[in-house]
């Protein structure tokens, strides 16, 4: 298989998790989005790897599915948290940033 | 030693008398500040005496010394160091400055007794005979700045010493932003002499003066008026003169040292200390002498109406140093000078004849409540009645032979000058005149209830009010003191007031014409290239003058007499003919109204618009208004897009990559 | 060949399946089992792309362990519905757009791509890339930095989740068991307990 | 062996005590960074004492030149001259009671109290210090995170309403000036090696026109910083807020930075510039003189009376610099030492008093406390009339050599700004009055000065007294470098008004 039929593909997912995000109101279902877009880059990342040859491409998979496992425990620990102070599980409903 | 020792110490030991009393109020105790201060100011006179030997020694040419101390201040072309110039003109002033200083401290230190400020007052009272001294020493002009200055910040602080009054207290600053404006005028006119000269100090000034500048130079003319300014502030002449009434809130010592003896003679001691640039710039000298004619006949003519006995004598010292002014300009420097001394006996002792009185008198001050004192009060009669001959002219007092040599030089000018003399002798009537009536009103007439208590041995203690205001005094402070100090029953107050009298009565002889001239040899050596010497009067001119002011001034006094004593019917209905003129006079020509209305209400209105007008709405509103409002519109717009909103952020963000990547594939094709 | 095509294309769609799943369905537990499928999926990917290594751990730690704190998460919050079109939002409109925009972007800037090299499988690689053995050289010598760091973080964030979801004294009922509130605790909040 | 001096050292000791107070309880760490604000006023002292003023060659001492931003030029420079000797010893003078009241007198949040204030310190020192361009950008901004701080957390009354106009304006300036530092930089290097060090571009030639509007861009943030009117808008809010120790070290050494880096930057780099701008400065400088005269006198609060008479004083500064003469600007120098020497006693001391008089700010709650505090009336007398510049104080010196140095040229502006000498003795003299003399407002307790109080008030008192005394302290060891930074547009200035002189050489 060509390479640039998985740089699509990879394209196509991380576009679809960008989506994701942009319309799903649910902290949690947010958090699955960006898992998606983060595996649509290291699906970027193996492809070219495996394009040049060289394994570096793999190294920084792994460190990304490292971040994201980070990412995800903290994630899902600010939600506990939210939940266990009784604030809605919304992130609209969520703007202490506001200017 | 060399004299410049001796001026050091002249200037030593007063600094040193105000550093330990005024570090040591706490502790010193009783009297002791008192006596260490008159102690300090002895010990300086003393010096002074040796400064004088020293001088004498010298042969006459070579009887101008400079000493330096270190230098105060050199840079970019301007040198002035911490130099003091011993001369006749400064040892002489040293000696009178230090001299009446002593007795004037011994006097407070009994008339001050019960005063809670008793420490601060010497230290004061030391401060200023320091800053004085350091005024008549110094050897250039910032040093004679400073001194200008030190003896106005002294004159505030003895002014507003009971400053729980309110009157005290607007007097002081008067005084003080007057004194201010005198100073401001020394440093521009210091600064146009150094422009042409390039020098500071009165030797090179003046030697140079005669070769930059021609006769009556424009920037000459102007330095000398800035100078004059500075002299008019200090001495109380037209018009900067309105604060010297108002300064007899001080303490009565203190008007006796500062406002009558000493300080307020500064400005005639500055012309005489200038006389080179002045007779380089006779329009300058002219503009002197008719201010100093203009000021002693006003002051005179109000010194006549006026009822309160302190401000009566101020405006009497107004007049003499009118007097001194007029000398010192028509080129009279030894009359002048002469003058100088012999006021500053007479007018100290008129002032602590004053305090004792008023001290009999609990504090009140009006003439119209005063009256037969002259049995109560004998000691406190004799010098009073001695100190207003002095000061009326009455033949072979000094007065006589100081003021009457001035108007003979003033009439031998001719010309203009002789209008000014005449004027001077007017002038003369009217204070022999007014002499007569302080005293006469004082001392006779029917007694009083306060000298009818004294004459039966008590002293009267009244309520204690604001004699200005009639509000009742606040007793934390002290003010006269809760006691009352007559010199009667004080031997300091007397041992001060006795050699005044005696040098009262005697100091004409140093200066009578074609008998004793002491006192104008003395002064030779500072005056002798003086371009006027030619223009002194013979001395039958003199004795003329003399004898025309003799008569004017017993004519004064037996109309004073007659007036007061022989026909007091008289004197209402007069007042009532002149009425308006009275007014006019008692309301001291309205100066002080017309400043109030010309300066110090359009500054105060000033600043109101400027706080109303210009602060809140051009600074507040335009300036920060525009500048907070600029930064407030792009803040406002960077955060109406902070909406807080996590997905308008990541759409943002998906939008600008997408826009990156757009501008890319642009740029690739 | 063929058979790469095929496992290409099977496994490809399952992925895109899988995503279009995790962003389409309402209820967040199925969100989950859709990511699930998805991860699977790619590791297949991975496989054809010689990361074997990658595809394991994919599987194992990805697919199963991440998934399963996931799972946990939802049934502890309890996974509402939520409506799919939320009311208004203009993000929620044009969100979809920019996205496909930026997909169509990529995909010019692929096909006109001038590497030539997209065009190719790649290059000839040995038989022993992408395993375990290989990817463990480099992790332990030119990029150890990035390792430790890794770890680093790791270590950090399980700090951090403990901190973030411990039990708070103060904020919250302590006699009341989590996640349950009566009816008056909804609408005044939790009460103050009296010790 | 000679004493050698790193003012790295000096500068940082105070951000290093800072951090270590930092991992200290409040308790001890409060006294650390009090220690190292006193060891800064040693190191300064004996850099005093070390600085030879006969030395003729090399003016610039105890020098570090490292490499910091090779790429842009940009060195890490510091030394000392006869500009920023005695403002580095004023800085540190007064940081150490400034923060010893702040150790014993700020109970709120103290640790973070004393950083700021550490930090403030550095930033200052360091500007004055730095001898190249971008480091004395970095430092200049510096200032201002801890003044932020210092002044919205513990700021009193409408503080955020203060902070957020000190901030804006300040900020503005600083913002505008670090254009104008690239800007100057860039241009002078034209195309060749860039440096920001003063010594070269003090060699550089730049044109007319790219001067002028890089000496507006650097003047409005000097003129902000000082202030000038009209640029004085956060004054007000800002003195009102302030907590006094930061207002001590604010008014009396912030403002010299701004005035300062017209000596150290805008006269020796900019010659035609300033010239060309100095009949505009003049008039700014003569008007601050006024209005600040006139609004002081109507004021009725004690702070803001100092407020407007600081603007007054800066006003005199300005005139100095701008008179392009060596007298002025020498005199404009030592009227930055000396009013920071006047107004930080006038703080404490109006501090004193409203905690005398139930905290009140207004003169009216203030009256006749001379009585019962004679000490503080003592201090209060010669601080006083220091301010309104009385012959024989240090101030006197200043303002006559700015006087004498603006008649030279400019005759009328000194005239008129002498003015503003006898307004400075009305408002001045009123503020004593009204708060000494007079009745005693009810309420008011006048207690005489206690232990800190005198520790922060009197040892500079001193200073002001031993400086009148013997100015030529100072004089000697500015007037060589002053004359070197006045010189370039000083000859401009007088070749316009004297052109024969321009002939003869």
């Amino acid at each position: 298989m060509n390479t640039s039929w998985f740089v699509v593909l990879s394209a196509f997912i991380f576009c679809i998790g960008a989506a994701g995000v942009l319309t799903r109101r649910s902290p949690l279902v947010i958090l699955l989005c960006l898992e998606l877009m983060l595996n649509a880059g290291n699906l970027a990342l193996i492809a070219f790897s495996r394009m040049l040859g060289n394994q570096d491409g793999q190294v920084f998979a792994l460190i990304v599915m490292v971040v994201a496992a980070c990412e995800v425990v903290i994630g899902l620990g600010i939600i506990v948290a939210m939940y266990r102070r009784r604030l809605p599980i919304d992130v609209d409903a969520m703007s202490e940033l506001r200017g | 030693m060399n004299p410049t020792t001796y001026g050091w110490l002249v200037l030593g030991f007063p600094l040193a008398g105000t550093l330990v009393v005024a570090l040591g109020w706490r502790v010193l105790p009783g009297r002791l500040p008192g006596w260490i201060a008159s102690g300090a100011i002895g010990l300086s006179f003393l010096a002074a005496l040796g400064m004088l030997f020293e001088l004498i020694d010298r042969p006459e040419d070579s009887r101008a010394l400079v000493g330096t101390a270190f230098n105060y201040l050199d840079t970019g072309g301007m040198e002035a160091d911490l130099s003091i110039l011993v001369d006749p003109l400064s040892v002489f002033m040293c000696l009178v400055v230090s001299g009446v200083s002593f007795l004037i401290h011994l006097y407070s230190i009994s008339y001050m007794t019960s005063d809670r400020g008793f420490a601060r007052f010497f230290a004061y009272l030391n401060f200023f005979v320091f800053s004085m001294l350091l005024l008549v020493l110094a050897a250039n002009f910032v040093l004679l700045i400073v001194g200008w200055a030190f003896v106005g910040a002294a004159s505030y602080l003895l002014i507003s010493f009971w400053y729980r009054r309110a009157t005290a207290t607007a007097a002081g600053i008067k005084a003080f932003v007057i004194n201010v404006i005198g100073d401001v005028g020394l440093v521009i006119g210091a600064f146009l002499l150094f422009d042409a000269t390039g020098a500071l100090d009165y030797v090179s000034v003046f030697e140079r003066a005669g070769e930059v500048f021609g006769s009556n130079d424009p920037q000459l003319v102007a330095a000398c008026l800035m100078i004059l300014v500075g002299a008019f502030a200090k001495s109380a002449q037209l018009p900067l003169h309105t604060w010297l009434p108002d300064a007899m809130e001080g303490p009565t010592p203190v008007s006796a040292l500062i406002h009558a003896a000493t300080m307020v003679t500064a400005g005639v001691y500055l012309i005489a200390r200038c006389h080179p640039l002045f007779e380089l710039a006779p329009a300058a000298a002219d503009v002197g002498a008719i201010i100093g004619t203009a000021t002693l006949l006003f002051a005179a003519t109000v010194a006549m109406a006026a009822t309160d006995l302190k401000r009566v004598i101020a405006y009497s010292t107004m007049s003499q140093i009118g007097y001194m002014v007029l000398g010192v300009s028509v080129a009279a420097y030894g009359a002048g000078l002469f003058h100088l001394m012999t006021h500053a006996f007479f007018k100290a002792l008129l002032f602590m004849g004053a305090g004792s009185v008023i001290g009999a008198m609990s504090g009140v001050q009006s003439l119209d409540r005063m009256g037969g004192f002259r049995k109560a009060m004998p000691f406190t009669f004799v010098t009073f009645t001695v100190g207003a001959l002095a000061l009326a002219g009455f033949p072979l007092f000094s007065g006589f032979f100081s003021k009457d040599e001035i108007l003979a030089y003033t009439l031998n000018r001719g010309g203009g000058y002789a209008v000014l003399g005449l004027v001077g002798y007017v002038a003369a009537l009217i204070t022999a005149f007014y002499a007569g009536r302080m005293v006469f009103r004082v001392f006779f007439g029917p007694a009083v209830v306060e000298a009818r208590e004294l004459e039966q041995g008590t002293l009267h203690h009244g309520e204690h009010a604001n004699p200005a205001t009639g509000e009742a005094e606040d007793t934390d402070v002290g003010f006269p003191g809760p006691e009352h100090h007559i010199a009667e029953r004080e031997w300091p107050m007397k041992a001060a007031m006795a050699p005044l009298a005696v040098l009262a009565v005697v100091a004409g002889v140093l200066g009578i014409p074609g008998v004793t001239d002491t006192f104008e040899h003395f002064l030779e050596p500072t005056f002798e290239e003086s371009r006027f010497a030619t223009t002194a009067p013979g001395d039958g001119e003199e004795w003329l003058g003399l004898a025309a002011g003799g008569v004017f001034a017993l004519v004064g006094l037996g109309a004073a007499y007659y007036y007061l004593l022989r026909n007091p019917e008289l004197r209402l209905a007069t007042r009532k003919r002149f009425a308006r003129l009275h007014t006019f006079f008692v309301n001291k020509w309205y100066f002080d109204e017309i400043f109030d209305a010309g300066i110090v209400r359009p500054l105060r209105r000033s600043g109101q618009f400027g706080r109303t007008v210009v602060e809140s709405t051009f600074v507040q509103g335009v300036i920060v208004g525009g500048t907070v409002g600029l930064v407030r519109a792009g803040t406002s717009f960077a955060r109406s897009i902070q909406t807080g909103e996590l997905r308008a952020y990541a759409a943002l963000l998906l939008l600008g990559m997408s826009g990156l990547v757009l501008y890319f594939l642009i740029v690739a094709t | 060949m063929l058979f790469e095509q095929i496992l290409f294309f099977v496994a490809g769609l399952g992925a895109i399946g899988g995503a279009l799943g995790v962003v389409m369905l309402r209820n967040p537990f199925y969100s989950v089992l859709a990511l699930v499928s998805h991860l699977i999926a790619l590791a297949l990917l991975f496989l054809l792309l010689r990361a074997d290594f990658l595809a394991a751990a994919q599987v194992v730690v990805y697919a199963g362990a991440v998934m399963v704190l996931y799972v946990f998460v939802v049934a502890y919050v309890g996974g509402s519905d939520e409506p799919l079109r939320p009311e208004g939002g203009a993000v929620a409109v044009l969100g979809p757009i920019f996205a496909l925009a930026l997909f169509v972007e990529i995909t010019i800037a692929v096909v006109g791509s001038s590497l030539g090299a997209l065009d190719t499988t790649g290059e000839r690689i040995a038989s022993s890339f992408g395993s375990p053995d290989e990817i463990g050289k480099l992790l332990l010598t030119d990029f150890l930095v990035a390792f430790e760091a890794a770890s680093f973080l790791l270590l950090v964030a399980a700090v951090g989740a403990v901190v973030l979801a411990r039990k708070r004294r103060g904020l919250e009922d302590p006699e009341a068991a989590p996640g349950v509130m009566s009816a008056h605790e909804a609408i005044s909040g939790p009460k103050e307990v009296a010790r | 062996m000679p004493f050698t001096i790193h003012l790295s050292l000096v500068i940082f000791l105070p951000l290093a005590a800072a951090l270590i107070a930092a991992f200290l309880p409040a308790r001890i760490g409060r006294w650390v960074v009090v220690a190292a604000s006193f060891g800064v006023l040693g190191y300064a002292i004996a850099m005093l004492v070390d600085f030879d003023p006969n030395v003729r060659d090399g003016p610039l001492r105890f020098v570090t030149d490292e490499n910091w931003i090779s790429e842009l030029g940009i060195r890490y420079q510091l030394g000392v001259d006869g500009l920023n000797l005695f403002l580095i010893a004023l800085t540190a003078l007064l940081w150490a009671p400034a923060t010893l009241w702040s150790a014993v007198r700020m109970d709120e949040r103290r640790k973070l109290f004393m950083f700021h204030m550490a930090l403030g310190e550095t930033a200052v020192l360091g500007a004055f210090c730095a001898q190249d361009l971008a480091l004395f950008v970095v430092f200049f901004d510096l200032m201002l995170v801890p003044f932020y701080f210092l002044i919205g957390g513990w700021g009193t009354g409408d503080r955020v309403r203060a902070t957020t106009r000190f901030v804006i304006y300040t900020l503005v300036g600083s913002l505008l000036m670090l254009a104008g530092a690239v800007a100057l930089g860039v241009i002078a290097a034209d195309g060749g090696e860039l440096s920001f060090s003063f010594a070269v571009l003090e060699q550089r030639v730049v044109g007319e026109g790219t001067q002028k509007w890089i000496f507006l861009l650097f003047a409005l943030a000097f003129l902000v910083k000082a202030p000038l009117f009209p640029f004085h808008g956060w004054v007000v809010d800002t003195y009102r807020s302030t907590p006094t120790p930061v207002l001590v070290v604010l008014s009396a050494v912030l403002s010299k930075v701004g005035v300062y880096g017209f000596l150290r930057i805008v006269l020796p780099i900019l010659p035609d510039a300033s010239e060309y701008f100095q009949e505009l400065m003049l008039v700014l400088a003569v008007f601050s003189i006024l209005y600040g005269s006139v609004l002081a006198f109507s004021q009725e609060e004690a702070r803001l009376v100092v407020a407007y008479s600081s603007i007054a004083q800066l006003g005199f500064i300005v005139l100095g610099i701008f008179s392009l003469d060596d007298k002025g600007a020498q005199g404009a120098l030592m009227q930055m030492v000396n009013h920071g020497l006047v107004v930080a006693p006038l703080f404490f001391i109006i501090a004193v008093l409203s905690a005398r008089a139930g905290s009140a700010v207004s003169l009216e709650r203030m009256g006749g406390m001379a009585l019962r505090a004679p000490v503080l009336a003592a201090f209060f007398l010669v601080i006083t009339l220091a301010t309104l510049a009385m012959p024989g104080s240090p101030n006197f010196v200043g303002e006559i050599l700015i006087l004498f140095g603006t008649f030279e040229d400019n005759l009328v502006y000194g005239l008129v700004a002498s003015t503003g000498v006898v307004l400075a003795a009305v408002y001045m003299i009123r503020v004593f009055q009204r708060a000494m003399h007079n009745r005693l407002v009810p309420g008011d307790e006048p207690v005489d000065l206690g232990g800190l109080e005198l520790m922060a008030i009197v040892p500079v008192t001193l200073v002001v007294v031993a400086l009148g005394v013997y100015p030529q302290l100072m004089l000697d060891r500015t007037e060589e470098t002053v004359a070197t930074k006045v010189e370039p547009a000083g000859t401009l200035a007088a070749e316009r008004l004297h052109p024969e002189i321009s002939v003869i050489r």
